[in-house]
């Protein structure tokens, strides 16, 4: 479906400006996602560039009013082309104490603060741990702030639609969308008609849902309480039609659009864990397409039978976290030693063990490329953006298909919960996945391989003549019997670590953003993309001598790789862990990777970035 | 008809099911025999050699896929189960075997075992239970007997055994039956209904480790006891056992007895009439719990029910949504949400 | 004497029990409840704080350990019973606790489960079963009715659900219950039986969550209804139930049926009696299986037996051990085996 | 219990050699693990210095003849000091014509072979698919052949004990013991006794056995079979008691020294695998020690019940082998987040998967350092031969209360099965292990450090006014709550890898076997200890600039492992894998080790190791 909105021209005075950063923050009950989401939605529809960072707490639904329970969603949209959800948010809408007490620091200098007053109750104060009430102690001196009595005005509006008052104070956010919508020229429309669709049942929840948004938009209109509002015009996007899109969105389309390509159908075993249950969600949803799903009860279940899949001649797919992956371990030393093909995909958040469940974090590098017993090769890729999950969830089973192997996609928190406008690719643009199965009995031998790519055939079950056994005890070259030999096991791990390697002949080489030589280098990986590239680029403007790479394979690495590294003076490798990038590169070009590392479960501010290139170039 | 049914062809022969590679259990274990059944029944299922896979964790027991001319998987410890869930989703139409050992199957594989059963996949699962690690070269198992001195417990087990059927049954499984190595005629026929079953099979098959627990059924499986020892419960008919078949099963409230028809006034309609599907497996239940040398001990087939497959569900809400949605496409996938054009 | 006893100090009280952290549930949490419930009973039980452990796995239930002021282990999901399994063999004079849901416990934790019970350990598992994923934001869970439409299940689930006490019974558990959240007499009495027996006591707890699957259980624990739609089994007492306790549970051969006292000639002999401890759990199981609309729910003590304590064995191997062999040194092991001097 | 024996001057020719190498070969059902056993036995209570190497079939019991079936035991025995088994045999003694074609590859060149002509039958030729007789086809003329009816001299034998065939049969491999015993200069009382204690229960077994063994040895000394036999001297050993011992022996000795050192019980949680499982058989002897071993329901059970014990004040411990590890990661992870003392034992075996369950490797260094999702540290030690298992072990159990951590203990299944005499030092050599638990309840917090080692308190339950709860979330720094703070997360993922830093000023420097710089050092960790050695000190001996040094702790490296590399020009890193240490200290020190790399499922020859100096040092 695709939707044409017209922004009603408003009367106040209008400010142009190029990009804005807003965050939403309020308790976990207060829909702080939903309303972000809408406004994304919204955003992206209005022709807006834009990038999102929703910030969930770890509790479902923490007592109300605690700091713990605060859920936050930033958005930064603009004219111009922009790649990160922004440093610091320059509108801050804060529901309730806590929520004005936890965010209030990242806010801009001189950054709106919208605030519901009615929220600010001696309770509430407490249990923020505020002392003192900030809307009163002048704490907030250095901020535009618009104190607003959010939950009344939403219960007058709404009260001819005659729901309890729980009822009623919960559609405050929709009173605030509606503001914020007015305080940037957004049309409610789309807000609108998605109220009526989801609320299509409950008559009295949409009709209040609808006047709180509405109410909010027209209170911005008719008081005075913002003198101006702002506009930011449509971004110059390439032509082409777009969806905005999450991570993990993008993933499982991904997925999916590879069974298409393919002609295999998608099987994807995963148990719930936060960040991947989306990835689930989304993939269950699609069952008329080639798509099963199983929710197992545990995840070396789910990998266990996404092998079993592959071994029947479905793309084979497992995702899940990292103490997910943990407990794969085991299984996916069995696809390496079966050579099946089998997606894994890792959505990582903070660790160790359960960590920061709810958080960001690139710490599982180390894990994907060398976390199991014995000698154990796999392919990895990491997608750069959320829409860039799209692309290599494709690539991800093309290189698993092609080289008979398991291959790891990274994605993180960060990603597959941040959210993009994606340009959708025509069909003539998708990368070919040609998978052909073994089926001539002539000459058949399980493991003799493809001269090129070393893969060996797949032979799946219910081919007549080519009935054979596979396993995880060490393979005989070329029959894959089972064998004890000396030589051929040696013969076996080198041809397993020769075929991952051999990839590198079969993936892009690694482009560099900006002069092909040059002081300093930027390397990263993964979802540091968008503030690596910022930063890069920022300072490419100033004229620094900086370039940056990014990359999306991880194993093997491209095969430029060593050649651009030996280009630059110094390298510098931003990573959302304590090195790992740094160290593989290190090992292996013996170049002295210097990291920038950052473990906060959150991504790195451009500011963060620019700041260790400057020091870099200073030293 | 059992998954995989392909009728064209000329009827396979046990034969047919035999691999080239030599068979590498120790002279005399109870694999062999278990081994053979299979391949006995196999020709008459007439299911196409290439539409069986066979799939296996580790342990002696598990080289079972090796010796079978079918596809075959010979997986990682405890998982097979999950392998074959992956298969038989993927690829209803296979034949979908698992092959697991006491330790495999209910050590380290236990939750697996018990959340396929309870999905009721059109699998066959065969326990080898030699209530032993064998292997490992001899530790003890889920199953052996309560203080057994092995390599691991020099000074006996702490731990109770647990009931394969008693977990099968807890798992609802549709069809829960136990049979012998050594007795292949049983066995075979065992097999073959459970081949025929339509859901998740469940076989426990007592065998013989002669190297590590040499003789473990010995006192009720020794062909001179046997029918003493043991009772082969069917379908409808009273639990009647005993080289004169003079001995049976009476219920009093809960409670088995042992009793002797023309003793004490005892005759054939007192007895405890088997009945594989009741509504609720109370009976099933009670039956597993019966063991030498109280009571003779059971071996057939303890409970049966019809209910539908997971693969089958998934496949027809596969089939419903594509008739209300209509088939997916590709163009279809890329364009679902809220697009908009940039021009 | 439960584990871990020590008469010695003042009597502590249900607050002493509670700790500083903000309870993080949602507001109308059956958890809180529970919570509730165990502090209260834990002052009765005689032992100190300091010997209390309470160990879970992960989920919205396994924050129990944090609001627990004794000391607590809230681990990774569905390993508590293998930690408390390592402390209470290591420290058999502690008193343990497992807090685990119906996902920790019967999904990733199934195993463990089954094999804590079936030791026999003298520990406490809780199992929170709110029938769906509640951390994880409300996908299916093993318990989940068969259908179910959830965030992963969008079209329904297609797999059979589990029943705990089954399990429990199935793993040879010699303490199995049912209690609801929200009925805080009967859970506190019932936590309170659990803490007394001695070995592994299993609790099934019906717990409504709130967000995810609000009223799973309202149509029989529902205050209203709940005399009429559960039943409340009693060792040796007659299975009665309803408003006027005119109703009560008849056996016809293994197949339980509901009667009205009065009606038809049925008189309260008629009935069913319960029996916590016979031979066979026979009567457990197919109390087990009775579940609303056909039946009433039980809740109550379903089973209990006497049987030694796995760390119990272990102690006393240790002592037969030493008694036999003497207690080891450092000089006697490392002048083990043959040794021979060099000069 | 110690033995003094005395050999029988015999009196047949006697040739003075320094060392010897016998491989006994025959089928699994054959003996061969118990006659190498005996055979070692009674060499060290001669006072040779040994070492031995087993080699088991993957299978039970593969059919009798067959050459998957085939056992081998090789021991290397000499008047001098030695670190391997030996590259070579000098003496194969061969039970069937399949033990004879799998090993005759590697016997010496003029070597002795001995074969039992009775079992080369057809049957057993084809068995092992010889198409002619090797003992008529004149393959075997570069060798010293000793062709003996074995089966029939035994039936011979032991006809006066009136076994069945079948039981007479499987005497033989004590005839071709007492051979073996008179061609060395053996005594048979040691397995004169032994058989009498073993079989003292089966009083015709005993008397068999018996009459096979001295059957044999005066076979050998009236016979003129042998013109010639041997004698190797007494071994110049250190004064002191000794003690012959595997691996997994010395291994099971050091864990349970550890409790008896530090006053606290060992707990063992294990799982059976192979090579690990004969740990778990050895503790479980110990009932009348501080020790109790669990064997779990899997490897995941195993773990958390270790971590359980540690919790609760044992000693927690868990053994395995690498697949084992892989089920253990993510419970490794919560052991790192709380902070609890724990030893993991792996005895590696080839891999990846269910690899070569029976063969030894060492690829699984990885998997120990760097396995684990997030930034997970955990220290890791490898013994460097059988005995130096009982050392590594009590180190484990000291770094890893002292630094409150998880610990890797990484042997194989070579140093596992393999013996070598044992010095067994006074309890006065013994280090300390000085364990305390907190228990003052003044100004306690479970995360507040030590400052100098960073380790937390270990406040066990039981110890009242401690009450307290850990677990896998983040914790915040002192308090130990619960924390999803960015800062604090940050600081405590740094202190978490600090501390595990700190160890390394807390072990011993490495010391340079050789001169202190060079040309080549040779750089090694683990079972390759003995080849190393053997190989750099026959170079030394020749003058060659060659030194090494054996690395024992994994990680955190000696703290002056970089300056010493530095000090060579070249690094060589021999090991059982695809280069896993080399990587490890390429990327560290940016110093460009080279691998010498063999996945064979067997040890290095010295040889291999000796060729490669040498081509180094030409190249
Ligand atoms: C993860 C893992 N843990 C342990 C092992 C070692 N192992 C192999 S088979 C086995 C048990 C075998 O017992 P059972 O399943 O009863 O089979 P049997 O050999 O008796 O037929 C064990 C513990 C393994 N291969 N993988
Ligand atoms: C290894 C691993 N897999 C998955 C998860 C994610 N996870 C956390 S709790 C949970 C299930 C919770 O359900 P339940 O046990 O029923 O507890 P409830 O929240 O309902 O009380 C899951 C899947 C995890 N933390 N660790
Ligand atoms: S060890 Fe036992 S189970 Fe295994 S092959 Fe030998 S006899 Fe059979
Ligand atoms: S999500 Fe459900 S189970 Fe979890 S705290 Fe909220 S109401 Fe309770
Ligand atoms: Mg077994
Ligand atoms: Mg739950």
């Amino acid at each position: 479906m695709s939707t044409e909105t017209e922004v009603v021209p408003p009367r106040a005075k209008v400010t142009e400006i190029d990009t804005v950063v807003i965050r939403f923050v309020g308790d976990s009950g207060d829909g702080m996602q939903l309303t972000g989401t809408q406004f994304a939605d919204t955003t992206a529809l209005v022709g807006n560039d834009l990038a999102t960072l929703p910030d969930f707490p770890a509790e479902i639904r923490a007592p109300a009013g605690t700091l713990a329970g605060v859920s936050g969603y930033q958005i930064s949209f603009s004219s111009r082309d922009i790649k990160t959800p922004g440093d610091q948010p320059d509108v801050l809408v804060a529901m309730n104490p806590a929520a004005l007490k936890t965010n209030i620091g990242d806010l801009e200098e001189g950054g709106i603060l919208i605030v519901d007053t009615d929220a600010f109750t001696e309770g509430n104060l407490a249990k923020a741990g505020c002392k003192t009430n900030p809307l009163k102690d002048r704490s907030l001196t250095g901020f535009r702030v618009f104190d607003i009595p959010l939950t009344s005005l939403t219960l007058q509006a709404v009260a001819e639609a005659g729901l309890t008052g729980r009822q009623a104070t919960r559609c405050k956010n929709f009173f605030a969308l509606g503001l914020v919508f007015w305080l940037y020229e957004r049309p409610v429309d789309y807000t609108r008609e998605w109220i009526e669709k989801k609320f299509k049942d409950h008559e009295q929840m949409a009709k209040a849902n609808t006047l709180a948004l509405l109410a909010g938009y027209n209170y911005a209109d008719t008081t005075e309480v913002f003198t101006n509002h702002f506009r930011v015009r449509k971004a110059q996007l390439l032509p082409g039609t777009y969806r905005k899109i999450t991570g993990n969105e993008a993933t499982a389309t991904g997925f999916i659009t590879a069974a298409l390509l393919s002609g295999r159908p998608l099987f994807y075993g995963s148990y719930p864990i936060t960040p991947a249950s989306d990835v689930l969600h989304e993939l269950s949803r699609f069952k008329n397409y080639p798509v099963k799903t199983f929710q197992a009860e545990d995840e070396i279940s789910a990998i266990g039978a996404a092998i079993g899949a592959s071994y029947g001649g479905a793309l084979g797919l497992t995702g899940t976290s990292g103490p997910g992956v943990a407990l794969k371990s085991e299984a996916i030393g069995l696809a390496v030693m079966t050579e099946l093909p089998l997606v894994i995909a890792n959505i990582q958040r903070g660790g160790p063990s359960t960590g920061l469940p709810t958080k960001t974090e690139q710490a599982d590098l180390f894990q994907a490329v060398l976390g199991r017993n014995g000698e154990c090769p796999v392919a990895v890729v990491a997608p750069a953006t959320p829409a860039d999950c799209f692309a290599m969830a494709i690539e991800a089973f093309r290189i698993a298909t092609r080289f008979m192997t398991p291959v790891f996609f990274l994605s993180d928190g960060y990603l597959g919960n941040g959210a993009e406008p994606w340009k959708i690719p025509p069909k003539s643009e998708l990368p070919e996945l040609d998978v052909r199965f073994r089926t001539e009995q002539e000459g058949f031998q399980p493991y003799l391989r493809d001269p090129k790519t070393l893969a060996r055939p797949w032979a799946v079950p219910g081919t007549p003549g080519l009935e054979h056994r596979i396993g995880g005890l060490e393979k005989e070259d070329v029959t894959g019997n089972v064998s004890y030999d000396p030589q051929n096991h040696e013969k076996m791990v080198r041809l397993r670590a020769e075929k991952i390697a051999r990839i590198a002949s079969d993936i892009p080489r690694v482009e560099v953003f900006g002069k092909d030589s040059g002081r300093v280098l930027v390397v990263g990986w993964g979802s540091t993309y968008g503030a690596i590239t910022s930063a890069v680029e920022e300072l490419q403007e100033k004229g620094r001598p900086v370039s940056s790479i990014h990359l999306r394979y991880l194993n093997p690495f491209p095969a430029n790789l060593g050649d651009v590294l030996r280009r630059f003076e110094k390298v510098l490798v931003p990573e959302l862990n304590l090195g790992q990038l740094s160290m593989l590169i290190r090992a292996r070009y013996l170049v002295d990777a210097i990291g920038l590392n950052k473990v906060q479960g959150k991504p790195f501010r451009v500011s963060e970035i620019t700041r260790a290139i400057e020091e870099l170039l200073r030293g | 008809m059992p998954s995989g049914v392909d009728v064209k062809g000329p009827k396979p022969t046990r034969a047919d099911f035999a691999t080239d590679q030599t068979v590498r259990w120790c002279p005399g274990c109870g694999d062999y025999s278990i081994l053979a059944q299979v391949q006995k029944v196999m020709p008459n299922l007439g299911v196409a050699r290439e539409n069986i896979v066979f799939v296996s964790g580790i342990g002696c027991s598990s080289r079972f896929p090796y010796y079978m001319n079918t596809y075959g998987f010979h997986s990682i410890h405890g998982r097979a189960p999950t392998i074959a869930t992956g298969i038989k989703v993927s690829r209803p139409e296979l034949s979908v075997w698992v092959v697991t050992g006491d330790g495999d199957g209910l050590s380290i594989g236990g939750n697996h075992l018990i959340h396929a059963m309870r999905r009721n996949l059109d699998i066959k699962i065969l326990l080898f239970n030699n209530r032993i690690y064998g292997l490992t070269k001899g530790q003890y198992s889920p199953t052996s007997e309560f203080g057994k001195k092995t390599k691991s417990s020099p000074f006996g087990t702490a731990e109770q055994p647990i009931n394969p059927l008693g977990v099968a049954l807890a798992s609802e499984c549709t069809f829960v039956a136990r049979s012998v190595d050594i007795d292949t005629q049983h066995l075979s026929s065992i097999i073959e209904r459970a081949a025929r079953h339509r859901g998740t099979a469940f076989i426990e098959i007592y065998q013989n480790c002669n190297i590590f627990n040499d003789g473990a059924f010995e006192d009720f499986v020794a062909r001179e006891v046997r029918t003493d020892r043991m009772i082969q419960i069917e379908h409808g008919k009273p639990l009647v056992f005993g080289k004169e078949r003079r001995k049976g099963i009476r219920l009093r409230g809960f409670h088995p007895e042992v009793v002797t028809i023309g003793e004490s006034g005892v005759s054939e309609s007192d007895l405890l009439v088997h009945d594989e599907t009741p509504q609720e497996p109370a009976l099933a239940y009670l039956l597993s719990r019966m063991s030498y040398p109280e009571y003779p001990v059971p071996v057939g087939v303890f409970y049966r029910a019809d209910r539908p497959r997971y693969e089958e569900i998934v496949e027809q809400q596969s089939i419903q949504a594509t008739a209300r949605f209509g088939a997916g496409s590709i163009e279809r996938l890329l364009d679902s949400g809220e697009t908009y054009k940039v021009t």
